[in-house]
């Protein structure tokens, strides 16, 4: 008891204790490491074409086989994954960082203004957010930062709810009151006492949101928004080997295996961030 | 049928665990007691000292796991429930023994009508059909001072007090023979408080029905009890007719007890409390479990647990001075 | 109760106002020139500016924000395709029976099936079968559903030659579709029905139940179940929009003709009357759903029903 | 001159089914190093009026006065001022500790908003010494409120409240959600803390036999009104008004050989929200009259004792 232990080292902690997360962070971490170290682990360029080999299934020259340009598949999933992670990253953070921003003006200062986002919330969640995503960066264009903003975009609403449902429970509490009474600023209430305590689920749902955005990302690459072609994104990757399907069934496999893992792996740290947080189940 | 002096219910080295990832944590360690017909017992004792659990291990509803019955017998009319299937305990529940909960505002479910959740019990345990369940449900309500027509009403147009009047309605319509009242009336204002105990105290003897009656609030017991057993950590550490208890309270615990009321007495000026806390429960001292909080510690006491001593007839203390002048 | 109701339809009609303002805006900003994709790649700067006023294009933002919000929400007419030149209606009439089909057959899937696999979950919590329901769950919300199309359809059609790959016709061809659509939403259903079920399994009303004498199986569907269905409905109607949102992928996958796919087509050839118009019913569509949940909470809820019901009373004073 | 007085104090809240008198009317002085004793059951508006009084909550009408200056609507940093004579101990231990301070942050955190302690070393004696006389053990001090008891919760609670040198502090409901074992230790140390540094404390509770225990005055608080006002021990040798009666009679006794008889109320404490003119207690009182239907005014029966209730001279 007299140790000093800080809450975010309990957490990892507890977060590594668990054997879900624990089998996602290994995952998460070797994805992502292998796929910012792609140019010293790929065999091949990202586009490298060879004529020779086009369409060759997996083997141990092409792991993942080739496309329709002889280009590797396995370093293009490599490559790709740079994109894919950073979209689910950028999109999460933006996306949960302005909800969270608003969701904050709107559980604290209450009355008009928590009405007014409110009702604007309401209108911008009316599509749902996927669709929301298609128009807007069939508005913007492709392109990295257009599909990142897209993305966050649909986020917002989300976050913004989240953490004013986590204000409205917690801004009756005694400890803010007996802060009040023991005349702390408004920012110091509102940083040092309240933020701490509404902020976990936030940062559990932005975690999720990586792994949704990666998906969503895929989805619009897919459907011919977003990240295009040659690019070698996930998504981009599924697009380009849509038409073949049905004759080089490996080259919509892999990629999308890959997208499955890392956005399980996600949703496990997700789920022991979760339990590692709730207050409740904390000792 | 038994007669009125033969015991009734009797509970025989009851020992509970709760295990929590690792840890064990005993909760209630070798209690015993009986109970007469008709008879009210009190367990009296501090938060977390384990007297729910040996209500609800009587009633074998604690949630298993996390915790777990590890031995003891309860006997109910001579039929040992604790070798009962749960297909018969089923009838048991609610037939042969009803619960009232420390929080009304909680032990009545949301989404059903009162009436709904009264009847609910009576068509488990009488031949009754729909509308004779109903009928008796609107008896049990008038006769706990609600009036019939809120019969269709939700838990939540009801007040603290008004539930907690439903409550016992729905432990009482099946005639149950021993009511287990787990602080029935502490979540409750003093005022409803005292309407609450006395409408319990009515109807158990109109029904001549035995109670347990768990709480911490000694004012309560010294109104309503027969019996008084006191339970530090998970022990009953003292036992004795009500009476006897109050004037000659043994256990340093008990006395304790007495000595932190802010009693309606003149003269006192500060209370004499009992030094630090309850221990902690996965933690348990070796020997006497109060040894740390005991103005009159030993070595003995820390070294070995005491054993329960009867220092005068019916009266039993669990400590190594009991019955010596301290 | 009515009154509640036609107090949020009239919302709604806010709502779908709100989106058109929206979806006009979106449009009206996105860089490129219809008229020049529709005049054609030959025509003349004549041409354009021609087409350019037949479409109402040359006029301000406002005049055609009036236009586009009088024609939708007074005349009730989603005006004609650009492209086709035919009314915008008509054609989605066409289309409109495949997606719901698809939609209302995965929603009703969706609640089935996710409650049942959560309920079985959290009867059996920590054992093999709670772990196994929900690995699968977790396996399933991770997979990107266009994705697991795409293997179904290797699957099944290129492999197995059980169903269909592409296009419309009989039942056959609407099941991997279904399913597809209906998968995310089963899991995470499935997750929200176990973890409401267990938030409940430690409440003092269950307790009370079982101290009643009441037998398991009725706790749990008739005690645990209505209290725990509130975080259930509101994840249900999440179920609902996303299914909404993920039709265009699924109709573009299996190349079904309907909405979805519709307006994808109509995005790339600029056709805004028909973006318009289909965006416009997916935000119905959404909207509705979302008042069936609010109608499924009250329910569900007395307390929730009391606030309705006081509202109305307060209104007949 | 009395340390604190209010004279004819309100609040009012709108709530949606009207306007909430939860404070109505209440006037009272507190002596230096006196405590003032404030009872009543659930919903009478005695936490609001604690709250009120050391504006936590804006007062709707009336006024508080502290050395003889009206203080009532003051701001900024007269405020500031104030609060630092003025402070609070909550009932509940659990949610008035910020869970993710450590013990020793939130019993410094008052300090260092006083600006008065320039040095960390300073800020660490002073906390020492407030954990000292409170009794928390110094090896608590990196722990987290989750890791404490109860009543070790609570005794962080008085070191935050006192660590300003108050005057005044308001006790609301400090001991009702302890053990009542705990709770003794908690009585003692508020007692003796009052006898070393002559701080006066408004007392509130629903406890009666608490409240005679630690009180100089008693108020008897009813719907949001003050019924009965008297010193403790006039009050319990006289005791006047129904309400306080009913009350009284219904603590369970431990007394086993005296049980006492009880004056049973009917019916439940009815709403504080647009009060009629009347006795607000007359729809659950035995004695009540149609005379009870007219407004009551506060009476001085004897010295120092107040009532409000027009029938004692018949009932007693």
């Amino acid at each position: 008891m007299n140790k000093r232990t800080s809450i975010v080292r309990e957490t990892l902690e507890r977060i590594w204790s668990n054997p879900g997360s624990r089998v996602g962070i290994v995952i998460f971490a070797f994805i992502v490491i292998v796929c910012l170290a792609a140019p010293l682990i790929a065999p091949y360029g990202v586009n490298d074409m060879d004529l020779a080999n086009m369409y060759k299934g997996p083997s141990l020259a092409h792991p993942f086989g080739t496309d329709g340009m002889g280009r590797d598949q396995f370093t293009r999933i490599l490559y790709g994954g740079r994109y894919s992670l950073a979209l689910g990253l950028c999109a999460a953070i933006l996306g949960s960082g302005v909800g969270a921003v608003i969701g904050s003006i709107a559980g604290y200062f209450g009355g008009k203004t928590e009405t007014m986002i409110m009702r604007i919330m309401d209108i911008w969640s009316s599509l749902p957010s996927m669709l929301l995503c298609i128009l807007i960066s069939a508005t913007l264009g492709a392109g990295f930062v257009n599909t990142v903003i897209a993305l966050s975009i649909g986020n917002v609403p989300t976050g913004v709810r989240l953490i004013r449902g986590q204000i409205l429970s917690e801004r009756n509490k005694e400890y803010l009151e007996a802060a009040e009474s023991i005349n702390c600023s408004t920012p110091s209430i509102m940083f040092r006492h309240l933020l701490p305590n509404v902020v976990s689920p936030v940062i559990v749902d932005a975690t999720m949101g990586i792994g949704m955005n990666i998906t969503m990302a895929a989805a619009l690459s897919y459907i011919g928004l977003g990240v295009q072609p040659p690019t070698p994104e996930w998504g981009a990757l599924l697009a380009d080997a849509r038409t073949h399907i049905l004759n080089y069934p490996y080259l919509i496999m892999f990629p999308g295996i890959v997208i499955a893992l890392t956005v399980l792996a996600i949703n496990l740290i997700g789920d022991g961030l979760r339990d590692a947080m709730d207050p409740k189940l904390r000792k | 049928m038994s007669k009125a002096d033969e015991v009734f219910l009797k509970v025989e080295d009851l020992e509970v665990i709760y295990t929590s990832g690792k840890k064990n944590v005993q909760a209630v360690n070798k209690v015993s007691f009986e109970l007469k017909k008709g008879q009210t017992i009190a367990l009296v004792g501090e938060t977390g000292a384990g007297k729910t659990t040996i209500a609800k291990s009587i009633l074998r509803i604690l949630p298993n796991p996390p915790a777990k019955m590890l031995g003891g017998r309860i006997t109910l009319e001579g039929r040992e429930l604790t070798s009962l299937s749960e297909e018969e305990m089923l009838d048991i529940r609610g037939g042969k023994i009803a619960m009232i909960f420390q929080d009304p505002m909680t032990a009545l479910n949301p989404l059903m009508t009162v009436g709904d959740q009264i009847v609910e019990g009576l068509l488990l345990h009488n031949d009754y059909d729909k509308d004779a369940a109903e009928n008796r449900a609107k008896e049990m309500l008038e006769l706990v001072g609600i009036p019939k027509d809120r019969f269709v009403e939700y838990p939540y147009q009801f007040s603290g007090g008004m539930k907690q009047r439903v409550v016992i309605a729905m432990a009482l319509a099946c005639n149950p023979l021993l009511l287990l009242a787990d602080e029935p009336t502490t979540a409750l204002d003093v005022t409803i408080q005292a309407q609450v105990l006395d409408l319990i105290r009515n109807l158990k003897e109109k029904y001549n029905t035995s109670m347990i009656l768990i709480t911490h609030d000694l004012g309560v017991v010294a109104e309503t009890s027969d019996t008084v057993a006191v339970v530090y950590a998970g022990e009953i550490i003292e036992y004795a007719d009500k009476r006897e208890l109050f004037i000659n309270p043994c256990h340093p615990y008990t006395n304790g007890l007495f000595g932190s009321l802010p009693g309606m007495t003149e003269g006192e000026s500060r209370l004499k409390p009992i030094a630090g806390s309850p221990p902690d429960p996965t933690d348990l001292p070796k020997g006497c479990a109060f040894a740390p909080r005991c103005p009159y510690v030993m070595d003995e006491c820390i070294e070995s647990k005491p054993d329960m001593k009867e220092i005068s007839p019916g009266h039993f203390c669990r400590c190594i001075k009991a019955g010596k002048e301290i | 109760m009515v009154k509640y109701i036609i107090k949020r339809l009239l919302g709604m009609i806010l709502i779908l106002l709100a989106t058109s303002l929206i979806i006009f805006t979106i449009l009206y900003f996105t860089p490129g020139d219809p008229a020049r994709t529709i005049a054609g790649a030959t025509a003349t700067a004549e041409d354009v500016e021609n087409m350019r006023h037949i479409m109402g294009l040359d006029k301000s933002y406002i005049e055609q924000l009036g236009d586009f919000l009088y024609s939708t929400f007074i005349k009730f007419d989603l005006g004609d395709s650009w492209v086709y030149n035919k009314p915008v209606i008509n054609e989605m009439m066409i289309r409109l029976p495949r997606t719901l089909f698809i939609g209302l057959s995965a929603m009703a899937l969706n609640l089935f099936l996710g409650i049942v696999m959560g309920i079985f979950a959290a009867t059996h919590e920590g054992k093999w079968q709670d772990s196994l329901t929900m690995g699968f769950a977790m396996v399933f919300i991770s997979c990107p559903d266009f994705w697991v199309a795409l293997m179904m359809i290797l699957l099944f059609s290129a492999t197995l030659n059980l169903l269909p790959a592409y296009g419309i016709g009989g039942i056959q061809y609407y099941i991997m579709p279904i399913i597809c659509s209906a998968l995310g939403g089963i899991a995470v259903n499935a997750r929200q029905t176990r973890a409401s079920i267990l938030g409940v399994f430690r409440e003092d009303y269950i307790t009370t139940a079982k101290a009643k004498g009441q037998k398991e199986n009725i706790i749990v569907w008739g005690h645990m179940l209505p209290n725990a269905l509130m975080p259930i409905i509101t994840s249900i109607g999440n179920g609902f929009a996303k299914i909404v949102a993920g039709t265009p992928v699924i109709e573009s996958v299996f190349s079904i003709p309907g909405l979805g796919l519709y307006m994808l087509t109509a995005i790339n050839s600029r056709d805004y009357p028909v973006v318009r118009a289909c965006v416009l019913f997916f935000a119905f569509f959404t909207a509705i759903s979302m008042l069936l949940v609010d109608l499924a909470y009250a329910f569900v809820d007395p307390r929730i029903r009391a606030r309705y019901q006081t509202v109305k009373k307060k209104e007949t004073k | 001159m009395p340390l604190l007085e209010v004279k004819n104090l309100k609040k009012y809240f709108k709530v949606a089914s009207g306007i909430n008198h939860a404070v109505d009317d209440i006037s009272f002085s507190v002596e230096k190093g006196e405590t003032l004793g404030v009872v009543g059951e659930s919903g009478c508006g005695k936490s609001t009026l604690g709250r009120t009084i050391i504006h936590l909550q804006e007062a709707t009408d009336g006024n508080v006065i502290l050395n003889g200056e009206d203080i009532t609507h003051v701001h900024g940093k007269k405020l500031k001022e104030v609060r630092e004579k003025m402070q609070i101990i909550f009932q509940d231990p659990y949610s008035s500790l910020n869970p993710r301070i450590r013990i020793e942050g939130t019993i410094e955190e008052p300090l260092r908003h006083s600006g008065k302690f320039k040095s960390k070393a300073e800020l660490k004696e002073e906390t020492n010494r407030l954990m000292e006389l409170v009794g928390i053990d110094e090896r608590l001090r990196n722990a987290y409120p989750h890791e404490l008891d109860g009543g070790r919760r609570q005794r962080v609670g008085i070191a935050r409240a006192l660590a300003l040198n108050p005057e005044f502090i308001v006790c609301d409901e400090p001991v009702s959600a302890l053990d009542v074992s705990i709770q003794a230790q908690v009585l003692n140390l508020l007692m003796d803390l009052q006898d070393s540094t002559k701080v006066s404390y408004m007392f509130v509770t629903h406890d009666l036999s608490v409240v005679k225990h630690i009180s100089d005055n008693i108020c008897v608080m009813y719907l949001g009104q003050l019924v009965e006002k008297a010193s403790t021990e006039e009050l319990f040798r006289n005791t006047l008004h129904p309400y306080t009666k009913a009350l009284l009679s219904a603590i369970p006794s431990v007394d086993i050989n005296n049980p006492m008889k009880r004056l049973e109320l009917k019916g439940e404490i009815t709403s504080p929200i647009d009060p009629g003119p009347g006795c607000r207690f007359a729809a659950r009182c035995p004695f009540a009259t149609s005379k009870c239907k007219e407004p009551q005014k506060l009476r001085e029966i004897s010295k120092g004792h107040f009532v409000s209730c027009c029938r004692i001279e018949e009932i007693n």
